[in-house]
């Protein structure tokens, strides 16, 4: 058995059930894997510590990482497996505050984190669909208070991840019916969203590892859309004080916007379209200056992707 | 018999005071759990999770002490040594400061990657980190404030620095000392929790707060910060006990 | 052992910030050889507390030499006894553990126990019996002057400087202690150097008194005592002690450079 | 002269050793930028960004001087009441303690949705409440430690608590207050920066830090941590100036 | 004004922690009228400097009252002017501004620069001329202890009290200041409570003097002593005062309950 440390990018919620469903249902075992599981702090913390070599695979953002290999060229750290076909960037807004299409933005107040993510996307969704960037009136607004702010009506609209703002505002009492959720990769938006990343060094040397460990993430991505309560359950297994029916809802978002899209479905988890790709650089490149010059070939590779049969999803 | 009484009834009457202050204060706004629980909603949230809150807690608590234990090596060692000689305190000061005045949070990932999965090293260690400065501040101010009156009393035997160390300074600066062990406790106890809140791993009452965090609980969150405020009071009562036994001297009449 | 205490030419000033240095001691030579107690006399703010720092080690002459047994002084040393004029006591010991203070960083062989039971016998001697286990801030000035005394005694010194140690004491308690350093002197001799004020005192105790001038101090005059070494309280009201005590007076008065008076026998 | 050419040049020699030890470490280990940058790698990024540094450095820095400021009067007021009261003292140590081990970070949410949009406000309120503690804490130990002596002097001449405390209990404990404000100092700019990197609002060294973290520019991020070093060291020796003109007498003579 | 003082059946305790209460003062009975001048003499621990704080409203009897000008002592009143036995100056403070203390406490229509005239005038009255502008612990015990009077004296108090204000100064610096308080008392005029071990200081200064037995302390003997206003050194070499400082003497060893010893001459 292989001991085989691996590293989330953000604590455990829904959205990680695939991997620990992969633990309790063998999957991993099958592949001669003992993996062990470590929660994050963001992707900006995950990927180094996959560069590094301190965790031979993790999961984070593809972005951050084209960011990183950008600042840090022939870092050891690649990406090789996709999982958020369609990255979870959205603009969550309220009906009951005027909010109901993209065109509705303008005039309005938009809270955003600085660091935010789907923030960061922002400029390139607006681009896409002729917002004009000085009608909106951004507030920035922290982390913690995002969806309060949101929940009291001081904004109309926040970015955030789909799943979690979205989530966190009913839990706050906002009623469903009036929320809208803008997907920006709906929207125009061509960036990819997280992925398994790995140090290249350790792959190189144990390609038959990954594949492996890849081969059970798959597993584990079909337990979870089988049976998304089992998927919760296996995470508040780990997360005491967790709500099953809240990460059992969170999961299903998760799978049902950005892992099971309709290009997944039809050719499989794991890949990426280079074309996209190439444009998805292209959008990143809006809002950062890259240094050098970015190549698909070393942020990506499906060198270590199992057989395409094994990442059919139906 | 009356005093030990009043000792003990007077904190928690002030205690009681501050609760009900709260809870008036989030009726009186209206304001959401979201924005601000209030006691009454804090305590079924405990109630619900009491075992994880002991079991929790045992690990922060831990922690906190072998960090704060750390602290106190190092920072009488730095106070000594910089009480003693004004070059290594013109040497040291500025460094200490400008460590001290780094964000820990922001330490925490690196140190994290440091050492890989050390979980409970790091966290010590950040509570170390982020403690010893109090401490080596005010023992090196009670070591270059003494009094020449008291060391020149070793000082014509031919006693060493140490031994005037020893024998006067440290007693004479245990006041001092064990403020500054209050205030360290309590730094220690934030830097065992930010370890446990900025990089989880499953344990510590900072962990607790997460799940909570995850959840959208936000009066389990305030219970955990009750609970880390209970603690630190633990903590510092015993230091009080420790400050009784060893530099109960200092304590002056107050009125008569 | 006691040893004998050279000081030789020695000169010393005090300097602080940027004023003038303020000149204390001015070519200062007295010799106590062993196990002599020698006496000094000399008006307020002379310099006799800088005296029995220089020869303590705690500081260190501009120029001239200080020496104990021949050797020059470089450092404090343990065989070395001294009460302050400030009787500084630890506030956060109890007065026998005061008392007990030195003995724990000389070296000696003594057990706890023995320790104690001379600093408590100390204490008994000089009138504070039941007092052994208060606070110093129990004590009245007079009583810490005491304890400070047993504490620079605990240790059997070779060297004694004592610096005004009855000064807050009245009569009486003060003649009891004056025969109590006697009969100490007599049984664990030692080389003693005692500042005071009071002439009855130096000539009791003393086998030799030095006047110094007002500062800096200059050696104005120097009395060799000849009383036998048993003196008693009576032996200050011979003649030669009443004579003497008027040359003392006489020479102040001088080093003072004040209008004589009709010299009378205090 | 020649001591205070000393005075300035030891800490000086005292930070270049520690860059070099810094620089040798990184590259004895062969540590990537991800991992730890090194001074070498921090100085371009500084350089590039200069401009921004020196706004957002005057951002940070107002906000921490302001929040110190608010610590000092508040923590003065808690110590005096503290110091001359023993009720009040053990009426409002627990609560103090209690306060003090609920990490800051965890209530910055809070605060921020209280007083919402106003980040100046709010950031000097977290730089406030992280450092008012270890001032109350060495003005209450001065004060209830002062000697009875020293007390009396003023007393007998029916002086009132007021007047002590000034002429006599707060010159007597100046030393131990300074120590104090550079404990404070250094938390008051942790305070500043927590705000500004966990309830971001684009201003101050914290954004910039927030900033080198989005692109993944390490150096810049460490560029920020040593900037928020210089600007803990530069209060620093505000502090010690000020100390030299109020608590100068209190430095001993170390050795002749 | 000068108020007198009134000690009536005043006992009084310290209460240390579990221990017995230690009596120190018992059943004091003690009058000073207005303007006058009263020594107490006593032996070491009896109390002395109890009294001083009771006085003063430092400390307040467990029995009988202590009262000014008629009124019972319920608080300090800066109309009193007090040297502790203990001369602490405050060390972040120059001499001069030590000794200027009271004047910012007490109201007063001086200015800041007839403030520091005044204190300037006292210190170079006790012989510190050109220590104005130095620290405390650039002074010898001695110079303290001239300053510590002088910061007792500064703002004309009604009432002083003075604690061995001389103990650490000698013979000749003493006399001097002898003469000073009595040319002070004479110009302002104040009601006086001195302790001292010197019976000579005692008869020289004092209107009355009180001998106070061993702890417990109670009033031995109260010596008037009718010597007229304007005494010199010499007044102390007249007969009476002879004869006084006999009587003392030997009240004070019949106070202690020592072995009566052929009664001499101090
Ligand atoms: N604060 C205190 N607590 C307890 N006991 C005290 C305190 N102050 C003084 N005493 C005790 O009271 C007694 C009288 O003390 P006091 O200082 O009044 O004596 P005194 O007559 O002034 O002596 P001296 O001449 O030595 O100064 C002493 O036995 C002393 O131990
Ligand atoms: N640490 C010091 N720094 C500067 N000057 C000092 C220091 N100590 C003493 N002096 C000065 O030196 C002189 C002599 O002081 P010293 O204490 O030796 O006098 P003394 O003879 O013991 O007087 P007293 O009988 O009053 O105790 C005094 O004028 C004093 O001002
Ligand atoms: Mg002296
Ligand atoms: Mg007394």
């Amino acid at each position: 058995e292989v001991k085989l440390p691996f590293t989330l990018d953000w604590k455990f919620e829904g959205p990680s059930a695939p991997y620990f469903l992969a633990v309790d249902n063998g999957h991993f075992a099958d592949q001669d894997l003992s993996v062990e599981i470590s929660a994050g702090q963001g992707s900006l913390d995950a990927i180094p510590k996959v560069a590094t070599g301190a965790y031979p695979v993790g999961f984070a953002d593809i972005n951050s990482l084209v960011k990183f290999l950008d600042q840090n060229p022939g870092a050891p750290v690649t990406a090789v497996m996709m999982i958020y076909d369609k990255p979870p960037f959205a603009v969550v807004g309220r009906k009951s505050q005027g909010i109901s299409t993209v065109a509705d933005l303008e005039g309005s107040v938009l809270g955003a984190p600085p660091p935010d993510g789907a923030w960061a996307q922002f400029p390139v969704f607006a681009k896409e669909n002729g917002l004009d960037m000085s009608k909106i009136k951004v507030e920035p607004v922290g982390f913690p208070t995002r969806e309060p702010m949101l929940a009291e009506g001081k904004v109309d609209s926040v970015t955030g991840f789909s799943f979690s703002s979205y989530l966190n505002l009913v839990r706050l009492g906002v009623p469903e019916e009036d929320l809208t959720t803008l997907l920006m990769a709906d929207y125009g938006l061509a960036l990819y969203g997280n992925a398994i990343i790995v140090n290249t060094d350790y792959a190189e040397k144990n390609p038959e590892v990954i594949t492996g460990f890849l081969t059970a993430v798959a597993e584990g991505v079909k337990d979870a859309a089988a049976d998304p309560m089992a998927g919760a359950q296996a995470v508040i297994d780990r997360n005491p004080a967790g709500n099953v029916e809240l990460e059992a809802w969170r999961l299903k978002l998760a799978l049902q916007d950005s892992i099971l899209t309709d290009y997944v479905m039809a050719n499989g988890l794991g890949d990426i379209d280079v074309e996209r790709f190439e444009k998805a650089l292209e959008q990143i490149a809006v809002t950062y200056e890259f240094k050098g010059e970015p190549s698909v070939s070393t942020i990506f590779t499906d060198a270590y992707l199992p057989a395409s049969e094994l990442l059919m999803m139906k | 018999m009356s005093s030990k009484l009043k000792n003990l009834l007077i904190p928690l009457l002030a205690i009681v005071v501050f609760l009900i202050l709260w809870e008036w204060l989030v009726w009186f706004n209206q304001w959401p759990n979201y924005k601000m629980a209030s006691p009454s909603d804090v305590w079924p949230a405990f109630w619900q999770y009491k075992a994880l809150f002991a079991k929790y807690s045992w690990d922060t608590l831990w922690r906190t002490v072998v960090g704060l234990g750390l602290a106190v090596v190092v920072g009488v060692f730095f106070g000594v040594v910089m009480g003693f000689s004004k070059t290594m305190r013109s040497a040291l000061y500025p460094l200490l400061v400008g460590f001290n005045a780094i964000p820990k949070a922001t330490l925490v990932p690196v140190i994290a990657l440091i050492f890989v999965g050390q979980h409970d090293f790091n966290t010590v260690l950040i509570a170390f980190m982020i403690s010893f400065f109090p401490i080596a501040v005010s023992v090196s101010i009670g070591l270059s404030t003494l009094e020449p009156e008291y060391q020149d009393i070793l000082k014509a035997l031919g006693a060493s620095k140490l031994t005037i160390f020893w024998k006067i300074a440290l007693p004479k600066t245990l006041p001092e000392f064990f403020g500054a062990l209050k205030v360290s406790a309590t730094l220690a106890f934030i830097g065992t929790n930010l370890m446990e809140i900025v990089e989880p791993h499953g344990r510590g009452l900072g962990h607790l707060f997460d799940s909570g965090k995850i959840n959208a609980d936000y009066p389990l969150m305030f219970a955990v910060l009750i609970a880390l405020a209970v603690l630190g009071i633990l903590l510092y009562y015993i230091v009080v006990i420790l400050e009784k036994i060893f530099a109960g001297w200092a304590e002056r009449p107050s009125d008569h | 052992m006691p040893v004998s205490i050279s000081i030789e030419g020695v000169k010393h000033a005090y300097q602080t910030g940027q004023q003038q240095p303020l000149p204390v001691l001015d070519d200062l030579n007295i010799t106590i050889p062993e196990g002599k107690f020698t006496a000094v006399v000399g008006p307020s703010g002379c310099g006799k507390s800088t005296l029995t720092r220089l020869v303590s080690g705690l500081l260190f002459p501009n120029e001239g030499t200080v020496s104990l047994g021949g050797e020059p002084v470089k450092a404090p040393r343990s065989t070395v006894g001294m009460a302050f004029q400030n009787p500084v006591l630890l506030e956060w010991r109890s007065i026998i553990q005061n008392v007990v203070l030195p003995l724990e960083i000389v070296k000696s062989e003594l057990t706890h126990n023995q320790r104690l039971k001379r600093a408590a016998k100390l204490l008994k001697m000089v009138g504070l019996e039941g007092f052994e286990h208060k606070r110093p801030s129990e004590l009245s000035g007079g009583m810490r002057q005491r304890a400070s005394l047993c504490r620079s005694l605990v240790h059997n010194p070779d060297v004694l400087i004592l610096d005004e140690p009855f000064g807050a004491l009245d009569a009486f308690t003060r003649e009891d202690l004056w025969q109590l350093m006697r009969d100490i002197k007599i049984k664990q001799p030692f080389t003693g150097l005692l500042i005071t004020h009071d002439l009855r005192e130096s000539v009791f105790l003393a086998d030799q008194v030095v006047v110094l001038s007002s500062r800096p101090a200059k050696t104005q005059f120097v009395l060799d005592v000849d009383l036998p070494e048993d003196r008693t309280i009576n032996s200050l009201y011979t003649p030669k002690a009443v004579e003497m005590l008027a040359t003392l007076r006489e020479q102040i008065e001088i080093a003072q450079g004040r209008k004589e008076e009709v010299a009378d026998v205090e």
